[in-house]
Protein backbone atom coordinates (compact mmCIF):
# COMPACT_ATOMS: atom_id res chain seq x y z
CA UNK A 1 0.00 0.00 0.00
CA UNK A 2 1.38 3.05 -1.06
CA UNK A 3 -0.01 4.98 1.97
CA UNK A 4 1.34 4.90 5.72
CA UNK A 5 1.18 5.90 9.13
CA UNK A 6 3.86 5.53 11.61
CA UNK A 7 6.33 6.61 14.26
CA UNK A 8 9.15 5.80 12.80
CA UNK A 9 11.37 7.85 10.09
CA UNK A 10 11.39 7.05 6.38
CA UNK A 11 14.20 7.29 3.98
CA UNK A 12 13.24 9.31 0.98
CA UNK A 13 15.63 7.31 -1.72
CA UNK A 14 14.34 4.12 -0.62
CA UNK A 15 10.72 5.27 -1.07
CA UNK A 16 11.63 7.33 -4.31
CA UNK A 17 13.51 4.09 -5.32
CA UNK A 18 10.71 2.06 -4.83
CA UNK A 19 8.48 4.21 -6.96
CA UNK A 20 10.25 3.28 -10.18
CA UNK A 21 11.66 -0.37 -9.25
CA UNK A 22 11.59 -2.25 -11.98
CA UNK A 23 10.38 0.13 -14.90
CA UNK A 24 11.68 2.61 -17.24
CA UNK A 25 8.81 4.66 -17.90
CA UNK A 26 9.62 7.17 -15.59
CA UNK A 27 10.97 10.17 -16.30
CA UNK A 28 9.86 12.22 -12.92
CA UNK A 29 10.01 11.76 -10.10
CA UNK A 30 8.63 14.55 -7.54
CA UNK A 31 8.81 14.83 -3.48
CA UNK A 32 7.63 17.01 -0.68
CA UNK A 33 9.11 16.43 2.27
CA UNK A 34 8.08 18.14 5.83
CA UNK A 35 9.94 18.69 8.49
CA UNK A 36 9.21 20.06 12.40
CA UNK A 37 10.19 23.68 12.57
CA UNK A 38 12.40 25.04 15.41
CA UNK A 39 12.01 28.28 17.05
CA UNK A 40 11.09 28.10 20.32
CA UNK A 41 9.02 24.88 19.85
CA UNK A 42 10.97 21.72 21.40
CA UNK A 43 8.84 19.31 20.86
CA UNK A 44 5.84 18.29 18.03
CA UNK A 45 3.54 15.61 19.13
CA UNK A 46 1.11 14.80 16.29
CA UNK A 47 -2.13 12.74 16.97
CA UNK A 48 -4.13 11.17 14.41
CA UNK A 49 -7.51 9.20 13.71
CA UNK A 50 -6.74 5.69 13.00
CA UNK A 51 -8.70 4.31 10.52
CA UNK A 52 -10.32 7.49 9.33
CA UNK A 53 -6.80 8.69 9.02
CA UNK A 54 -5.95 6.03 6.04
CA UNK A 55 -9.32 6.25 4.71
CA UNK A 56 -8.90 10.09 3.94
CA UNK A 57 -5.23 9.93 2.29
CA UNK A 58 -6.23 6.73 0.46
CA UNK A 59 -9.13 8.85 -1.18
CA UNK A 60 -7.01 12.29 -1.63
CA UNK A 61 -4.51 9.67 -3.58
CA UNK A 62 -7.38 8.29 -5.86
CA UNK A 63 -8.40 12.31 -6.58
CA UNK A 64 -5.00 12.61 -7.66
CA UNK A 65 -4.58 9.23 -10.16
CA UNK A 66 -8.02 10.05 -11.55
CA UNK A 67 -6.72 13.69 -12.06
CA UNK A 68 -3.21 13.28 -13.62
CA UNK A 69 -1.32 10.55 -15.43
CA UNK A 70 1.15 8.92 -12.56
CA UNK A 71 2.60 6.09 -12.53
CA UNK A 72 2.70 5.76 -8.81
CA UNK A 73 2.11 7.96 -4.78
CA UNK A 74 3.44 7.50 -2.15
CA UNK A 75 2.48 9.48 1.11
CA UNK A 76 3.52 8.41 4.61
CA UNK A 77 2.93 10.47 7.78
CA UNK A 78 4.57 10.10 10.94
CA UNK A 79 2.76 10.61 14.10
CA UNK A 80 3.83 10.29 18.13
CA UNK A 81 6.59 12.79 19.16
CA UNK A 82 8.89 14.74 16.97
CA UNK A 83 11.75 17.02 17.43
CA UNK A 84 12.67 19.99 15.47
CA UNK A 85 14.18 19.06 12.00
CA UNK A 86 12.75 15.94 12.40
CA UNK A 87 11.02 14.36 8.84
CA UNK A 88 7.18 14.33 9.20
CA UNK A 89 5.65 13.98 6.19
CA UNK A 90 6.46 12.64 2.91
CA UNK A 91 4.76 12.50 -0.50
CA UNK A 92 6.00 11.68 -3.84
CA UNK A 93 4.61 11.08 -7.74
CA UNK A 94 5.85 9.39 -10.47
CA UNK A 95 5.02 10.42 -14.05
CA UNK A 96 6.45 10.16 -17.67
CA UNK A 97 7.05 14.17 -18.00
CA UNK A 98 7.49 16.46 -14.43
CA UNK A 99 4.36 19.15 -15.15
CA UNK A 100 2.00 15.88 -13.87
CA UNK A 101 4.58 15.05 -11.05
CA UNK A 102 4.73 18.47 -10.05
CA UNK A 103 1.29 19.72 -10.05
CA UNK A 104 -0.11 16.07 -8.39
CA UNK A 105 2.28 16.49 -5.88
CA UNK A 106 1.32 19.87 -4.83
CA UNK A 107 -2.07 18.80 -4.67
CA UNK A 108 -2.07 15.95 -2.35
CA UNK A 109 -0.33 18.06 -0.14
CA UNK A 110 -2.60 20.96 -0.06
CA UNK A 111 -5.73 18.02 0.04
CA UNK A 112 -3.52 15.92 3.28
CA UNK A 113 -2.90 19.68 4.82
CA UNK A 114 -7.04 20.37 5.35
CA UNK A 115 -8.66 16.89 4.78
CA UNK A 116 -6.55 14.14 6.61
CA UNK A 117 -7.18 14.10 10.39
CA UNK A 118 -4.07 15.04 12.03
CA UNK A 119 -3.51 17.43 14.85
CA UNK A 120 0.12 19.28 16.05
CA UNK A 121 0.63 20.04 19.38
CA UNK A 122 4.01 21.94 19.92
CA UNK A 123 6.06 21.93 23.20
CA UNK A 124 7.38 25.24 24.59
CA UNK A 125 9.10 26.74 27.42
CA UNK A 126 5.81 28.17 28.21
CA UNK A 127 4.05 24.63 27.68
CA UNK A 128 1.70 22.71 25.26
CA UNK A 129 -0.41 24.46 22.63
CA UNK A 130 -2.32 23.13 20.20
CA UNK A 131 -1.51 24.07 16.61
CA UNK A 132 -3.93 26.37 14.78
CA UNK A 133 -5.06 25.20 11.30
CA UNK A 134 -4.03 27.96 8.43
CA UNK A 135 -5.91 30.25 6.38
CA UNK A 136 -4.06 29.71 3.88
CA UNK A 137 -4.41 26.01 3.67
CA UNK A 138 -7.72 26.47 2.73
CA UNK A 139 -6.80 28.55 0.40
CA UNK A 140 -4.48 26.22 -1.62
CA UNK A 141 -6.93 23.70 -1.53
CA UNK A 142 -9.83 25.66 -2.66
CA UNK A 143 -7.43 26.52 -5.97
CA UNK A 144 -7.86 23.22 -7.09
CA UNK A 145 -11.34 23.60 -8.08
CA UNK A 146 -11.19 26.65 -9.89
CA UNK A 147 -7.77 25.19 -11.37
CA UNK A 148 -8.72 22.03 -13.90
CA UNK A 149 -5.57 20.27 -14.83
CA UNK A 150 -3.51 22.53 -16.58
CA UNK A 151 -0.75 20.74 -18.01
CA UNK A 152 0.59 17.10 -18.37
CA UNK B 1 -22.83 4.38 19.78
CA UNK B 2 -19.39 5.34 19.82
CA UNK B 3 -18.14 8.71 20.15
CA UNK B 4 -14.29 9.81 19.39
CA UNK B 5 -12.71 13.17 20.45
CA UNK B 6 -9.48 14.53 18.95
CA UNK B 7 -6.72 16.94 20.02
CA UNK B 8 -7.81 19.74 22.25
CA UNK B 9 -11.75 18.36 22.53
CA UNK B 10 -10.42 15.48 23.90
CA UNK B 11 -8.47 17.02 26.55
CA UNK B 12 -11.03 19.56 27.37
CA UNK B 13 -13.91 16.41 27.30
CA UNK B 14 -11.74 14.37 29.46
CA UNK B 15 -11.85 11.25 27.59
CA UNK B 16 -11.08 10.09 23.67
CA UNK B 17 -13.76 7.70 23.79
CA UNK B 18 -17.04 6.94 25.01
CA UNK B 19 -19.98 5.14 24.76
CA UNK B 20 -23.61 7.10 24.65
CA UNK B 21 -27.09 5.77 24.17
CA UNK B 22 -28.81 9.26 22.99
CA UNK B 23 -32.71 9.91 23.91
CA UNK B 24 -35.02 10.06 20.58
CA UNK B 25 -35.21 13.37 19.39
CA UNK B 26 -31.39 13.41 19.44
CA UNK B 27 -31.31 12.74 15.48
CA UNK B 28 -28.16 15.22 13.83
CA UNK B 29 -25.08 16.29 15.21
CA UNK B 30 -26.35 19.37 16.20
CA UNK B 31 -28.87 18.01 18.40
CA UNK B 32 -26.02 15.50 20.02
CA UNK B 33 -24.39 18.60 20.79
CA UNK B 34 -26.57 20.14 22.45
CA UNK B 35 -27.72 16.97 24.51
CA UNK B 36 -23.97 16.39 25.87
CA UNK B 37 -23.88 20.19 26.63
CA UNK B 38 -26.96 19.67 28.84
CA UNK B 39 -24.94 16.32 30.73
CA UNK B 40 -22.29 17.84 31.70
CA UNK B 41 -20.20 21.22 32.11
CA UNK B 42 -17.26 19.86 30.41
CA UNK B 43 -19.06 19.36 27.29
CA UNK B 44 -20.74 23.17 27.51
CA UNK B 45 -16.77 24.56 27.63
CA UNK B 46 -15.72 21.93 24.99
CA UNK B 47 -18.25 22.91 22.59
CA UNK B 48 -18.94 26.41 23.38
CA UNK B 49 -17.51 26.95 20.03
CA UNK B 50 -18.98 24.88 17.65
CA UNK B 51 -17.44 26.81 14.66
CA UNK B 52 -14.23 25.26 15.39
CA UNK B 53 -15.20 21.90 15.44
CA UNK B 54 -15.39 19.42 12.27
CA UNK B 55 -17.44 15.85 12.22
CA UNK B 56 -16.87 12.52 10.88
CA UNK B 57 -19.65 9.92 11.25
CA UNK B 58 -18.33 6.71 10.18
CA UNK B 59 -15.25 7.83 9.27
CA UNK B 60 -16.43 10.22 6.76
CA UNK B 61 -16.21 13.98 7.07
CA UNK B 62 -20.03 15.10 7.84
CA UNK B 63 -22.09 18.25 8.45
CA UNK B 64 -23.36 18.88 12.02
CA UNK B 65 -27.08 18.57 10.22
CA UNK B 66 -26.24 15.08 9.05
CA UNK B 67 -28.58 12.59 10.18
CA UNK B 68 -27.29 9.94 13.01
CA UNK B 69 -29.15 7.41 13.40
CA UNK B 70 -27.29 4.63 12.90
CA UNK B 71 -24.04 6.31 12.92
CA UNK B 72 -21.53 3.45 14.77
CA UNK B 73 -18.55 5.87 15.27
CA UNK B 74 -18.97 9.87 15.47
CA UNK B 75 -16.25 11.80 16.05
CA UNK B 76 -15.70 15.39 16.78
CA UNK B 77 -12.36 17.31 16.24
CA UNK B 78 -11.00 20.87 15.97
CA UNK B 79 -9.91 21.47 12.04
CA UNK B 80 -7.04 19.76 11.20
CA UNK B 81 -3.32 20.80 11.16
CA UNK B 82 -1.15 17.79 9.94
CA UNK B 83 1.25 18.11 7.12
CA UNK C 1 28.65 25.03 -3.89
CA UNK C 2 25.35 23.96 -4.74
CA UNK C 3 25.76 23.32 -8.42
CA UNK C 4 26.96 20.29 -9.43
CA UNK C 5 28.15 18.63 -12.62
CA UNK C 6 29.10 14.82 -11.99
CA UNK C 7 29.06 11.65 -14.18
CA UNK C 8 28.95 9.49 -11.00
CA UNK C 9 25.04 8.64 -9.36
CA UNK C 10 23.86 10.77 -6.43
CA UNK C 11 21.77 10.18 -3.32
CA UNK C 12 18.41 12.75 -3.08
CA UNK C 13 18.19 11.88 0.92
CA UNK C 14 21.93 12.24 1.45
CA UNK C 15 21.36 16.00 -0.79
CA UNK C 16 17.90 16.76 0.91
CA UNK C 17 19.95 16.06 4.51
CA UNK C 18 22.60 18.50 3.27
CA UNK C 19 19.69 21.14 2.55
CA UNK C 20 18.96 21.17 5.97
CA UNK C 21 21.76 20.13 8.27
CA UNK C 22 22.06 21.95 11.50
CA UNK C 23 19.01 24.28 10.84
CA UNK C 24 15.79 24.06 12.22
CA UNK C 25 13.85 26.57 10.23
CA UNK C 26 12.85 24.42 7.41
CA UNK C 27 9.55 23.40 6.61
CA UNK C 28 9.71 22.65 3.40
CA UNK C 29 11.76 20.25 1.25
CA UNK C 30 10.47 19.73 -2.31
CA UNK C 31 12.97 17.72 -4.69
CA UNK C 32 12.68 16.58 -8.49
CA UNK C 33 14.68 13.37 -9.67
CA UNK C 34 14.60 12.99 -13.33
CA UNK C 35 15.27 9.50 -14.68
CA UNK C 36 16.29 8.07 -18.11
CA UNK C 37 12.98 6.50 -19.91
CA UNK C 38 13.71 3.44 -21.94
CA UNK C 39 11.31 1.96 -24.58
CA UNK C 40 13.13 1.78 -27.43
CA UNK C 41 16.25 3.60 -25.88
CA UNK C 42 19.00 1.61 -24.46
CA UNK C 43 21.74 4.17 -23.11
CA UNK C 44 21.33 8.14 -23.17
CA UNK C 45 24.62 10.00 -23.10
CA UNK C 46 24.85 13.31 -22.17
CA UNK C 47 26.98 16.07 -23.31
CA UNK C 48 27.37 19.63 -21.89
CA UNK C 49 29.99 22.50 -22.37
CA UNK C 50 32.44 22.86 -19.47
CA UNK C 51 32.43 26.18 -17.81
CA UNK C 52 29.48 27.39 -19.47
CA UNK C 53 27.01 24.96 -17.77
CA UNK C 54 27.83 25.89 -14.28
CA UNK C 55 27.42 29.55 -15.07
CA UNK C 56 24.13 28.66 -16.53
CA UNK C 57 22.82 26.81 -13.93
CA UNK C 58 24.55 29.24 -11.35
CA UNK C 59 22.54 32.03 -13.06
CA UNK C 60 19.20 30.33 -12.64
CA UNK C 61 19.85 29.63 -9.08
CA UNK C 62 20.08 33.46 -8.46
CA UNK C 63 17.38 34.29 -9.79
CA UNK C 64 15.04 31.31 -8.10
CA UNK C 65 17.11 32.74 -4.56
CA UNK C 66 16.18 36.34 -6.16
CA UNK C 67 12.03 35.46 -6.71
CA UNK C 68 11.36 32.88 -3.61
CA UNK C 69 11.95 33.32 0.13
CA UNK C 70 14.20 30.32 0.20
CA UNK C 71 16.68 28.28 2.34
CA UNK C 72 18.72 26.29 -0.10
CA UNK C 73 19.20 24.90 -3.42
CA UNK C 74 20.54 21.81 -4.69
CA UNK C 75 21.15 21.41 -8.30
CA UNK C 76 22.96 18.26 -10.23
CA UNK C 77 23.18 17.00 -13.32
CA UNK C 78 25.34 13.82 -14.48
CA UNK C 79 27.03 13.61 -17.65
CA UNK C 80 28.12 10.52 -19.57
CA UNK C 81 26.71 7.60 -20.36
CA UNK C 82 23.73 6.97 -18.55
CA UNK C 83 21.26 3.32 -18.81
CA UNK C 84 17.19 3.36 -18.79
CA UNK C 85 16.14 4.23 -15.05
CA UNK C 86 19.30 6.02 -13.93
CA UNK C 87 19.13 9.30 -11.90
CA UNK C 88 20.01 12.08 -14.76
CA UNK C 89 19.06 15.22 -12.70
CA UNK C 90 18.12 16.47 -9.34
CA UNK C 91 16.80 19.96 -8.27
CA UNK C 92 15.72 20.61 -4.67
CA UNK C 93 15.01 23.37 -2.69
CA UNK C 94 14.58 24.36 1.04
CA UNK C 95 11.98 26.78 2.41
CA UNK C 96 10.10 27.76 5.56
CA UNK C 97 6.50 27.00 3.58
CA UNK C 98 5.42 24.68 0.80
CA UNK C 99 4.72 26.70 -2.12
CA UNK C 100 7.90 28.40 -2.58
CA UNK C 101 9.73 25.16 -2.43
CA UNK C 102 7.08 23.52 -4.63
CA UNK C 103 7.62 26.99 -7.25
CA UNK C 104 11.01 27.62 -7.37
CA UNK C 105 11.62 23.78 -8.00
CA UNK C 106 9.60 24.09 -10.70
CA UNK C 107 11.34 27.11 -11.90
CA UNK C 108 14.53 25.56 -11.92
CA UNK C 109 13.46 22.52 -13.46
CA UNK C 110 11.82 24.41 -16.35
CA UNK C 111 14.81 26.86 -16.91
CA UNK C 112 17.51 24.21 -16.54
CA UNK C 113 15.76 22.44 -19.14
CA UNK C 114 15.93 25.81 -21.73
CA UNK C 115 18.83 27.41 -20.70
CA UNK C 116 21.62 25.34 -19.49
CA UNK C 117 23.42 23.73 -22.09
CA UNK C 118 23.07 19.79 -22.17
CA UNK C 119 22.56 18.04 -25.14
CA UNK C 120 21.06 14.06 -25.05
CA UNK C 121 21.96 11.48 -27.08
CA UNK C 122 20.19 8.15 -27.63
CA UNK C 123 21.35 5.17 -28.55
CA UNK C 124 18.59 2.64 -30.16
CA UNK C 125 18.70 -0.85 -31.63
CA UNK C 126 18.55 1.55 -35.16
CA UNK C 127 21.47 3.23 -34.04
CA UNK C 128 21.92 6.76 -32.59
CA UNK C 129 20.03 10.05 -32.47
CA UNK C 130 20.20 13.46 -30.72
CA UNK C 131 17.32 14.70 -28.88
CA UNK C 132 15.24 17.36 -30.26
CA UNK C 133 14.44 20.01 -27.73
CA UNK C 134 11.06 20.01 -26.73
CA UNK C 135 8.28 22.87 -27.83
CA UNK C 136 6.27 22.58 -24.22
CA UNK C 137 9.77 23.15 -22.49
CA UNK C 138 9.95 26.54 -24.04
CA UNK C 139 6.23 27.66 -23.02
CA UNK C 140 6.65 26.21 -20.05
CA UNK C 141 9.65 28.62 -19.09
CA UNK C 142 7.84 31.36 -20.64
CA UNK C 143 4.70 31.23 -18.19
CA UNK C 144 7.15 32.36 -15.05
CA UNK C 145 7.34 35.92 -17.01
CA UNK C 146 3.40 35.50 -17.42
CA UNK C 147 3.42 34.48 -14.06
CA UNK C 148 5.00 36.78 -11.16
CA UNK C 149 5.53 35.26 -7.96
CA UNK C 150 1.57 33.99 -6.90
CA UNK C 151 2.13 32.51 -3.67
CA UNK C 152 4.90 32.59 -0.98
CA UNK D 1 39.62 33.34 -31.57
CA UNK D 2 38.33 29.56 -30.55
CA UNK D 3 35.17 27.97 -32.28
CA UNK D 4 33.37 25.51 -29.68
CA UNK D 5 30.61 23.02 -31.46
CA UNK D 6 28.65 20.66 -29.43
CA UNK D 7 26.21 17.61 -29.72
CA UNK D 8 25.12 17.21 -33.93
CA UNK D 9 27.09 20.14 -34.77
CA UNK D 10 30.14 19.22 -33.55
CA UNK D 11 29.56 15.60 -35.47
CA UNK D 12 28.64 16.90 -38.73
CA UNK D 13 32.01 19.47 -38.56
CA UNK D 14 33.88 16.46 -37.62
CA UNK D 15 35.70 18.67 -34.38
CA UNK D 16 34.96 19.87 -31.13
CA UNK D 17 36.79 22.85 -31.00
CA UNK D 18 39.53 24.74 -33.16
CA UNK D 19 40.90 28.13 -33.32
CA UNK D 20 40.60 30.09 -36.21
CA UNK D 21 40.93 34.14 -37.46
CA UNK D 22 38.66 35.25 -39.40
CA UNK D 23 39.45 37.93 -42.01
CA UNK D 24 38.49 41.94 -41.41
CA UNK D 25 34.71 42.48 -42.06
CA UNK D 26 33.77 38.87 -40.45
CA UNK D 27 32.06 41.23 -37.84
CA UNK D 28 29.49 38.76 -36.11
CA UNK D 29 28.01 35.91 -35.63
CA UNK D 30 26.59 35.85 -38.74
CA UNK D 31 29.00 36.73 -40.50
CA UNK D 32 31.40 34.32 -38.85
CA UNK D 33 29.19 31.38 -40.24
CA UNK D 34 28.74 32.69 -43.82
CA UNK D 35 33.20 32.86 -43.65
CA UNK D 36 32.90 29.57 -42.31
CA UNK D 37 30.46 27.62 -45.00
CA UNK D 38 32.48 29.35 -47.59
CA UNK D 39 35.50 28.13 -46.18
CA UNK D 40 34.66 24.30 -46.66
CA UNK D 41 31.30 22.08 -47.76
CA UNK D 42 31.00 20.58 -44.17
CA UNK D 43 30.09 23.80 -42.86
CA UNK D 44 27.93 24.45 -45.59
CA UNK D 45 26.34 21.16 -44.53
CA UNK D 46 26.18 21.58 -40.72
CA UNK D 47 25.07 25.18 -40.74
CA UNK D 48 22.20 24.48 -43.75
CA UNK D 49 19.80 25.35 -41.19
CA UNK D 50 20.43 28.20 -39.14
CA UNK D 51 17.32 28.26 -37.08
CA UNK D 52 18.54 25.40 -35.24
CA UNK D 53 21.35 26.91 -34.14
CA UNK D 54 22.12 28.85 -30.65
CA UNK D 55 25.01 30.88 -30.05
CA UNK D 56 27.55 31.72 -26.86
CA UNK D 57 30.02 34.08 -26.66
CA UNK D 58 32.86 34.02 -23.68
CA UNK D 59 29.86 31.49 -22.31
CA UNK D 60 26.93 33.62 -22.04
CA UNK D 61 23.93 33.71 -24.77
CA UNK D 62 24.04 35.73 -27.77
CA UNK D 63 22.27 36.77 -31.11
CA UNK D 64 22.88 36.14 -34.32
CA UNK D 65 24.11 39.64 -35.31
CA UNK D 66 26.12 40.24 -31.87
CA UNK D 67 29.62 41.57 -32.64
CA UNK D 68 32.60 39.21 -32.36
CA UNK D 69 35.45 41.82 -31.92
CA UNK D 70 37.58 40.61 -28.84
CA UNK D 71 35.42 37.42 -28.52
CA UNK D 72 37.58 34.89 -26.79
CA UNK D 73 35.90 31.54 -27.39
CA UNK D 74 32.54 31.21 -29.50
CA UNK D 75 30.47 28.21 -29.35
CA UNK D 76 28.08 26.95 -31.85
CA UNK D 77 24.95 24.00 -30.62
CA UNK D 78 21.54 23.05 -30.99
CA UNK D 79 19.12 23.89 -29.03
CA UNK D 80 19.58 22.40 -25.20
CA UNK D 81 18.36 19.18 -24.06
CA UNK D 82 19.30 18.13 -20.55
CA UNK D 83 17.15 17.87 -17.96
Amino acid sequence: MSVRIQEKDFDPTTELEALSAGRDDIGALVSFTGLVRGGDVSEMTLEHYPGMTEKALEKIERQALERWSLQGVTIIHRVGPLAPGARIVFVATASRHRAAAFEAAEFLMDFLKTNAPFWKKESTADGERWVDARETDDKAVARWALNPKARD
Amino acid sequence: MKLLYFAWLRERIGTGSEEVTPPEGVDTVESLIDWLKQKDPRYEAAFAETVAIRVAIDQEQADFDAPIAGAREIALFPPVTGG
